[in-house]
């Protein structure tokens, strides 16, 4: 069997459903591929991952993927499972945030390592600076976990609707003190988890023939997973080595992904890749990218397989 | 003279300051917890009184402190109550994470006793060497733990070493600026006798400056092993986090689990507490043989 | 690839190395000289790493997303001084030399604390070693949940790991006298405290020194992890995580630059310290090997 | 067994027995002896029979496994914390980080005597053992000589009614010994302090001491007690005389008899 | 200036002067001396004169800063490096680590003998010393004579054709002394070797000696070298013939004249 080597972008969680399952149901295998899973963590960088050759294929967001190629790592999207962001703000209440208005003086975290660039073009569309001066808001680095809005240590924090919203729900603070501002509805959306492959070696037919088979069978398994959340979310649990999830979460999670992937047949949409390069090249003060990528995605992939 | 009796002279101090110590943990649970369950009730409207606060601290589900027993149930249940080969079993992390910290503990001594001795006796190495070494070390490894982990896994070699070769980071500079001090430490004379008798250096090594430098070795030793334990958990982080008590803090932690980052953080701690009296043992065996004074 | 730049870093790293040994070996009559030569050498290793590395990187045509050669550093270096000036303030003067001084002066208390009662010795010494090893990544988060996202701490975590080499170090020099020097004391009758003070004090340094030499740069590694896991959007740590993020590795490097920089030159002023304090000791006394 | 108020040390049947790895060694056994104040007293004997031993037990710096001692008729232990006595050990022991004239101050800094009185003290015994010019070396910058010295001049600095001297005078050459041993009979006799001297000379224990105890090895016991019959005051030149002849032939027989060569 | 073949040690206007934190020691200036193969050379002077930089010279331990030496027709790095000498010094420097017998064959495991005849060699020379039954005590299981006789065993147990010796028997009571003083001649006599050796005791050196250095001090210098008329057959009574007591007030009278008490 040929072997893929696929670098997620964070740990083991039903976000990655798709690809357990086509692992799982053994979709790979018809293919005639062996897929080797590596998770990911909060230091890991999938493009720095591919680029010292040790990965076939990235799962990443288009913000740091296109910062990358500027950056001289040509990387290409080859398939887009996401169709929409989970990405959203969550504020307390009682902080005294309703609308996007509220945000001036308030203390809001956010997610760094590449995360932090729809943020960035949203606050500078508000005209809100992010220096911690008076006239803006103070940005905090927020960890992997809720604490800094349970604490009161900020007004708001960065959330996934399938994730750490509901640990926020969970640590027993209800739905109703809390607002929410989806990235999505506010138009800075940027394409999330989209399958990524360095640009030269798309040259050679036979890698390409074995990314057509591999997107394929992850398509199929994204769409067995939509189908069978509880099923999804179990093999999840079981290609999950730190034994720390919980089934319930899993399949929450896998619920709210699966709203996420449900738009997509895998291809991306050139109207999505258009306004997340838009959103970047705005990006304030410090642009992510500065000129227009090209060459950034290709159909060519995503076409063979869905023939 | 009294007999030393285990009770009186071990179980004793350490069961008082324990004492003391599970007493503190619990009063500062009341008060690190007690906001929350005040902001609880003020949401839903509902007065709520000291006495009626203070039960509740001590079973939250995300507590900022998590009270003693829930850590106790929690060890408890990942450690007796699941096999020690299921992914539950705290046993099974702190394995992966043990074989890795003694991996890169014991390179880390290797290399370090290496570089100490190579620093005390080549003049170059002392000079150009030394300054570079401690530069090493104020590279924050975090930062370029997943260079090297790339490039480890570009030429091949994945799974344990990767993580054992960050905990070696971590382990061997104490270890060289032990040995240097230790190595250095043989007196005037006792050099100037093996000079007399024109002892090759590893003569020289051998029979005066290693015995000399026993002291600062285990000194250095179980200050290193248990940077090395830190090392090892750290370097699951860039590994992928898959597996071990670094895995299951991270995982912990993301899900704001507290219960279960205080029960992997004393694993952890109880490993290294292990792992340092062990060592403790060697030294006073190595100098019992060495016949000091006791 | 280019081979062309390959052999010549490697060709200058071994003219270079056989400079060092030739320099080391040479007896200077001028103590400038000599003192010039003391400094040549660490600085010619040094600019041969450097040499190599620019060498390599670009001969390998290694992407600068994974190695940036040095010079790529260096201009990233000089052009982001106010950023980089602004984490060192909030890493290095605020966290780590606090975070530095409270944990060795608690390492140190503690171990004279247990010298002083037996009871505390048998007691405490082994919940000591609990302490050896709470690693960063869980306790970093706690900290946070605890003290804040700002620099404090960062000041406990850094407390947390110097503790131990301190406690360990200290206990250990504390019995590092020989019996004839103790039974002088005890002729005098003199009290523990002054037995502290005049003899096992001053013993115990070259092991006291020990730790804080190697504090000097847990503590800096300490600080920076600990930012990993939330912090203001300042201070090295933080710009190391984010940068790598976006995949601007050269300021990645600038920071560790910074951060290699400081940590030794931190590292030498405690080991200037040392000779000062040590002087007796055989290692600075100097024998001949 | 009535302690006389003026005794210093009693012993009566002091026994110390050392365990060690491969048995144990037998340092003293049944040793009885009184020394009142004022005396002056050598212990004479081949090495390794206990004369360290038998000092470091006076001192509270060993305890005896059998029989009873009494200092200034107290413990040992309590002697030691009333600071009753100085001591000069085999070996220098000076501390490496402390220039001479510190190592001299330290008694005296511990004792607490004002900075005024130390530096007169430390100046006056540095005169007196002859090493003025030398206050501020280290002790690694000193001849084995001058280190002994260095030694002796720190235990005269303070006032200690008892004396414990452990051949303080082994490494030096004669003229400076006999320089010393006047600087010390002199002092003796001012002061009238009690000292308790090990030595090698029998001419050096003849010539100081109003008593000469004779010691035998394995296991270290008392085999001679000479009261000296010399009168106080003691020129150099009494070593000519007849009577410390038949003195130090005394101590050489008592010496010789418990010796274990046969030649 | 011709070096003769036999000339073991030959030093022409040898200098040394140490640095130090407030100002140089001048050790040593212009000392001339020849030793010969065979020869017993003792050298006396006061405490602080030279005596032990001397000898750590000759042992190329401390480098001359003016002047030439050579030991065994060269440098004495070489002489070093052929292992031509044995040294024994002022202080025992027992390795506190090794038992008594351990540290006997530290010598003997660095050049490289059998372990049968380390052991036979070890046997021999604690029983030279008197020290049988010692063999696995660690050193400071031992009183401080012992050490001191453990330490000249070490220099002893293999086969120097030079013997530097720094006050080996100085915590060493009489009877041992002499004891001990009739085995050394008995060996060289044997032997044939060329022993250097530092000794405050006046009858001691001009019993032992073939030549005898008298040094004084500040600056370290040899003020006289006395030849021996003595036979090279010395029982122990030959100390009381009148030859033997010309030869040490003649000793006596140089250490008295470089001596700085003016007394
Ligand atoms: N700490 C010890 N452990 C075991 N044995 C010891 C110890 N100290 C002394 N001894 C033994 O006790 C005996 C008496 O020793 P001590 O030091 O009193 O002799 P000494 O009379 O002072 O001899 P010297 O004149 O050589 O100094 C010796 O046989 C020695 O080996
Ligand atoms: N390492 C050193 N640094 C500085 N001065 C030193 C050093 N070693 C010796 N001296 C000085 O050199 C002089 C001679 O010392 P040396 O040890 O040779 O004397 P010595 O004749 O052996 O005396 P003693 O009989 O007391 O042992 C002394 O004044 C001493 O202070
Ligand atoms: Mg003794
Ligand atoms: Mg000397």
């Amino acid at each position: 069997a040929d072997k893929v080597v696929l670098q997620l972008k964070w740990v083991t969680q039903a976000q990655f459903a798709g690809y357990y399952v086509a692992k799982d149901k053994g979709f790979y295998e018809e293919e005639g591929l062996d897929v080797e899973i590596k998770p990911g963590g909060p230091d890991i960088a999938p493009p720095q991952v591919i680029a010292g050759g040790g990965a076939d294929v990235v799962v990443d967001w288009m913000p740091s993927a296109l910062a990358t190629r500027e950056k001289g790592v040509p990387l290409v999207n080859i398939a887009q499972p996401f169709k929409s962001s989970g990405m959203m703000l969550t504020c307390l209440k009682e902080s005294g945030v309703a609308t996007p208005a509220d945000f001036k003086g308030k203390t809001l975290g956010v997610w760094f390592f590449g995360n932090e660039y729809p943020f960035l073009s949203w606050m500078s569309q508000l005209g809100l600076k992010t220096d911690g001066g008076p006239d803006g808001v103070t940005v905090l680095k927020q960890g992997f976990n809720v604490d800094p809005l349970i604490q009161k240590q900020a007004a708001c924090i960065s959330t996934m609707t399938y994730n750490e919203y509901w640990q926020v729900i969970d640590a027993g603070i209800k739905p109703e003190d809390l607002v929410t501002f989806k990235y999505e509805d506010q138009g800075v959306a940027t394409l999330e988890d989209g399958l990524y492959v360095l640009e030269d070696k798309l040259k050679d037919p036979a890698f390409k023939e074995k990314m057509v088979k591999f997107v394929r069978a992850s398509m199929k398994g994204w769409k067995y997973a939509e189908a069978n959340p509880d099923e999804a979310a179990g093999i999840v649990l079981e290609n999950d080595a730190t034994g720390a999830q919980t089934e319930e979460h899993q399949k929450r999670m896998m619920g709210e992904i699966a709203k996420l992937t449900a738009g997509s047949n895998g291809a991306l949409d050139e109207a999505d890749y258009k306004r997340t390069v838009a959103s970047l090249m705005k990006g304030g003060s410090d642009p992510v990218i500065t000129k227009e990528p090209e060459g950034a995605f290709t159909h060519e992939i995503t076409d063979a397989a869905l023939k | 003279m009294e007999k030393p009796s285990f009770l009186r002279d071990r179980i004793m101090p350490v069961g008082t300051i324990l004492l003391a110590l599970l007493v503190i943990w619990y009063i500062a649970v009341i008060f690190l917890n007690a906001p929350f369950e005040r902001d609880t009730a003020a949401r839903a409207g509902t007065p709520i009184s000291f006495s009626e606060i203070v039960p509740k601290t001590m079973f939250q589900q995300r507590p900022v402190l998590p009270a003693p027993h829930q850590v106790v149930a929690e060890i408890w249940d990942t450690t007796v109550n699941k096999p020690i080969t299921s992914k539950r079993s705290l046993v099974y992390h702190a394995w992966i994470t043990l074989s890795a910290t003694l991996l890169g503990f014991g390179i880390g001594t290797l290399l370090g006793i290496l570089l100490a001795v190579g620093i005390v006796h080549n003049r170059a190495m002392d000079r150009s060497l030394m300054p570079w070494v401690i530069a090493s070390q104020t590279i924050p490894i975090l930062a370029i733990a997943p260079m090297i982990i790339v490039v480890l896994n570009a030429v091949g070699i994945a799974g344990l070493l990767p993580k054992a070769l960050i905990s070696t980071y971590l382990s061997f500079f104490p270890i060289v600026v032990g040995m240097v001090k230790g190595l250095r430490s043989p007196e005037q004379i006792q050099l100037d006798l093996m000079h007399t008798y024109y002892a090759s250096p590893s003569q020289t090594f051998w029979k005066l400056r290693w015995p000399a430098s026993m002291p600062y070795l285990f000194t250095s030793l179980k200050v290193a092993i248990a940077i090395a334990l830190v090392g090892a958990i750290v370097g699951e982080l860039p590994t992928g986090a898959v597996s071990g008590l670094g895995a299951r803090l991270l995982a912990g932690s993301y899900y704001g689990q507290t219960v279960q980052i205080w029960s992997a953080l004393f694993m952890a701690a109880a490993l290294a507490a292990t792992l340092v009296i062990i060592v403790g043992f060697a030294h006073t065996a190595v100098l019992r043989r060495m016949g000091v004074k006791p | 690839m280019n081979s062309a730049l390959i052999v010549g870093a490697i060709a200058f790293w071994l003219i270079a190395w056989a400079i060092n040994e030739w320099l080391v070996r040479r007896k200077f009559k001028n103590r400038t000289a000599a003192r010039a030569a003391r400094l040549a050498v660490p600085l010619l290793f040094g600019i041969t790493i450097l040499v190599l590395w620019e060498g390599l990187v670009r001969g390998l045509n290694v992407p600068s997303v994974l190695l940036p050669p040095p010079s790529m550093i260096w201009t990233r270096l000089i052009n982001s001084l106010p950023t980089l000036w602004a984490d060192f303030q909030q890493t290095f003067l605020k966290a780590v030399i606090t975070g530095y001084a409270l944990g060795c002066g608690l390492g140190f208390l503690v171990a004279i604390a247990i010298d002083r009662s037996p009871f505390l010795q048998k007691g405490l010494l082994p919940l000591g070693n609990f302490v050896s090893a709470l690693p960063v990544i869980g306790v970093a988060p706690i900290m946070v949940m605890w003290f804040g996202f700002d620099w404090q701490s960062k000041v406990a975590v850094v407390v947390i790991m110097t503790f131990f080499p301190m406690l360990v170090n200290t206990v250990s020099g504390l019995a590092a006298t020989s019996s004839m020097e103790r039974d002088l004391m005890r002729t005098y009758a003199a009290s523990w405290f002054q037995t502290l003070l005049k003899l096992r004090l001053p013993a115990a340094w070259p092991f006291i020194f020990n730790a804080l030499k190697i504090n000097s740069t847990l503590a800096l590694i300490g600080a920076i992890v600990a930012e990993f896991f939330g912090t203001p959007i300042v201070g090295m740590g933080f710009r190391i995580s984010t940068e790598v993020g976006r995949m601007n590795v050269d300021m990645v490097w600038a920071e560790i630059a910074v951060a290699a920089v400081a940590g030794s030159a931190f590292y030498g002023l405690v080991a200037l310290v040392e000779r000062a304090v040590t002087f007796w000791h055989p290692s600075v006394r100097g024998g001949q090997a | 067994m009535t302690i006389t108020p003026a005794s210093v040390v009693s012993a009566r049947s002091l026994g110390l027995t050392f365990e060690t790895n491969d048995g144990p060694v037998n340092a003293l056994t049944g040793v009885d002896l009184d020394v009142n104040k004022g005396d002056f007293v050598s212990f004479i004997g081949p090495s390794g029979c206990g004369k360290t031993t038998f000092l470091r037990v006076i001192a509270d710096l060993e305890k005896p496994t059998s029989g009873t001692i009494t200092v200034n008729g107290t413990t040992p232990e309590d002697a030691r914390k009333n600071r009753s006595y100085g001591y000069v050990f085999q070996a220098a022991a000076l501390y490496p980080w402390r220039t001479i004239e510190k190592n001299i101050a330290l008694p005296l800094e511990i004792m607490g005597y004002s900075a005024a009185d130390q530096k007169a003290r430390i100046e006056r015994t540095l005169d007196l053992v002859n090493l003025t010019g030398f206050s501020k070396k280290f002790p690694w910058q000193l001849s084995g000589g001058m280190q002994q010295r260095a030694s002796i001049a720190r235990a005269l600095a303070f006032d200690a009614d008892l004396l414990l001297m452990d051949e303080p005078f082994g490494a030096l050459d004669e003229i400076v010994r006999d320089h010393l041993n006047e600087q010390l009979l002199k002092l003796w006799d001012r002061t009238n302090k009690t000292i308790c001297f090990v030595t090698h000379s029998i001419p050096e224990a003849v010539y100081l001491s109003t008593k000469i105890v004779v010691m035998s090895p394995r296991p270290g016991r008392v085999t001679d007690v000479i009261e000296s019959t010399l009168p106080k005051e003691r020129p150099l030149d009494i070593r000519e005389t007849p009577e410390f002849l038949e003195i130090a032939s005394r101590v050489r027989e008592g010496l010789r008899a418990g010796h274990s060569y046969d030649e």
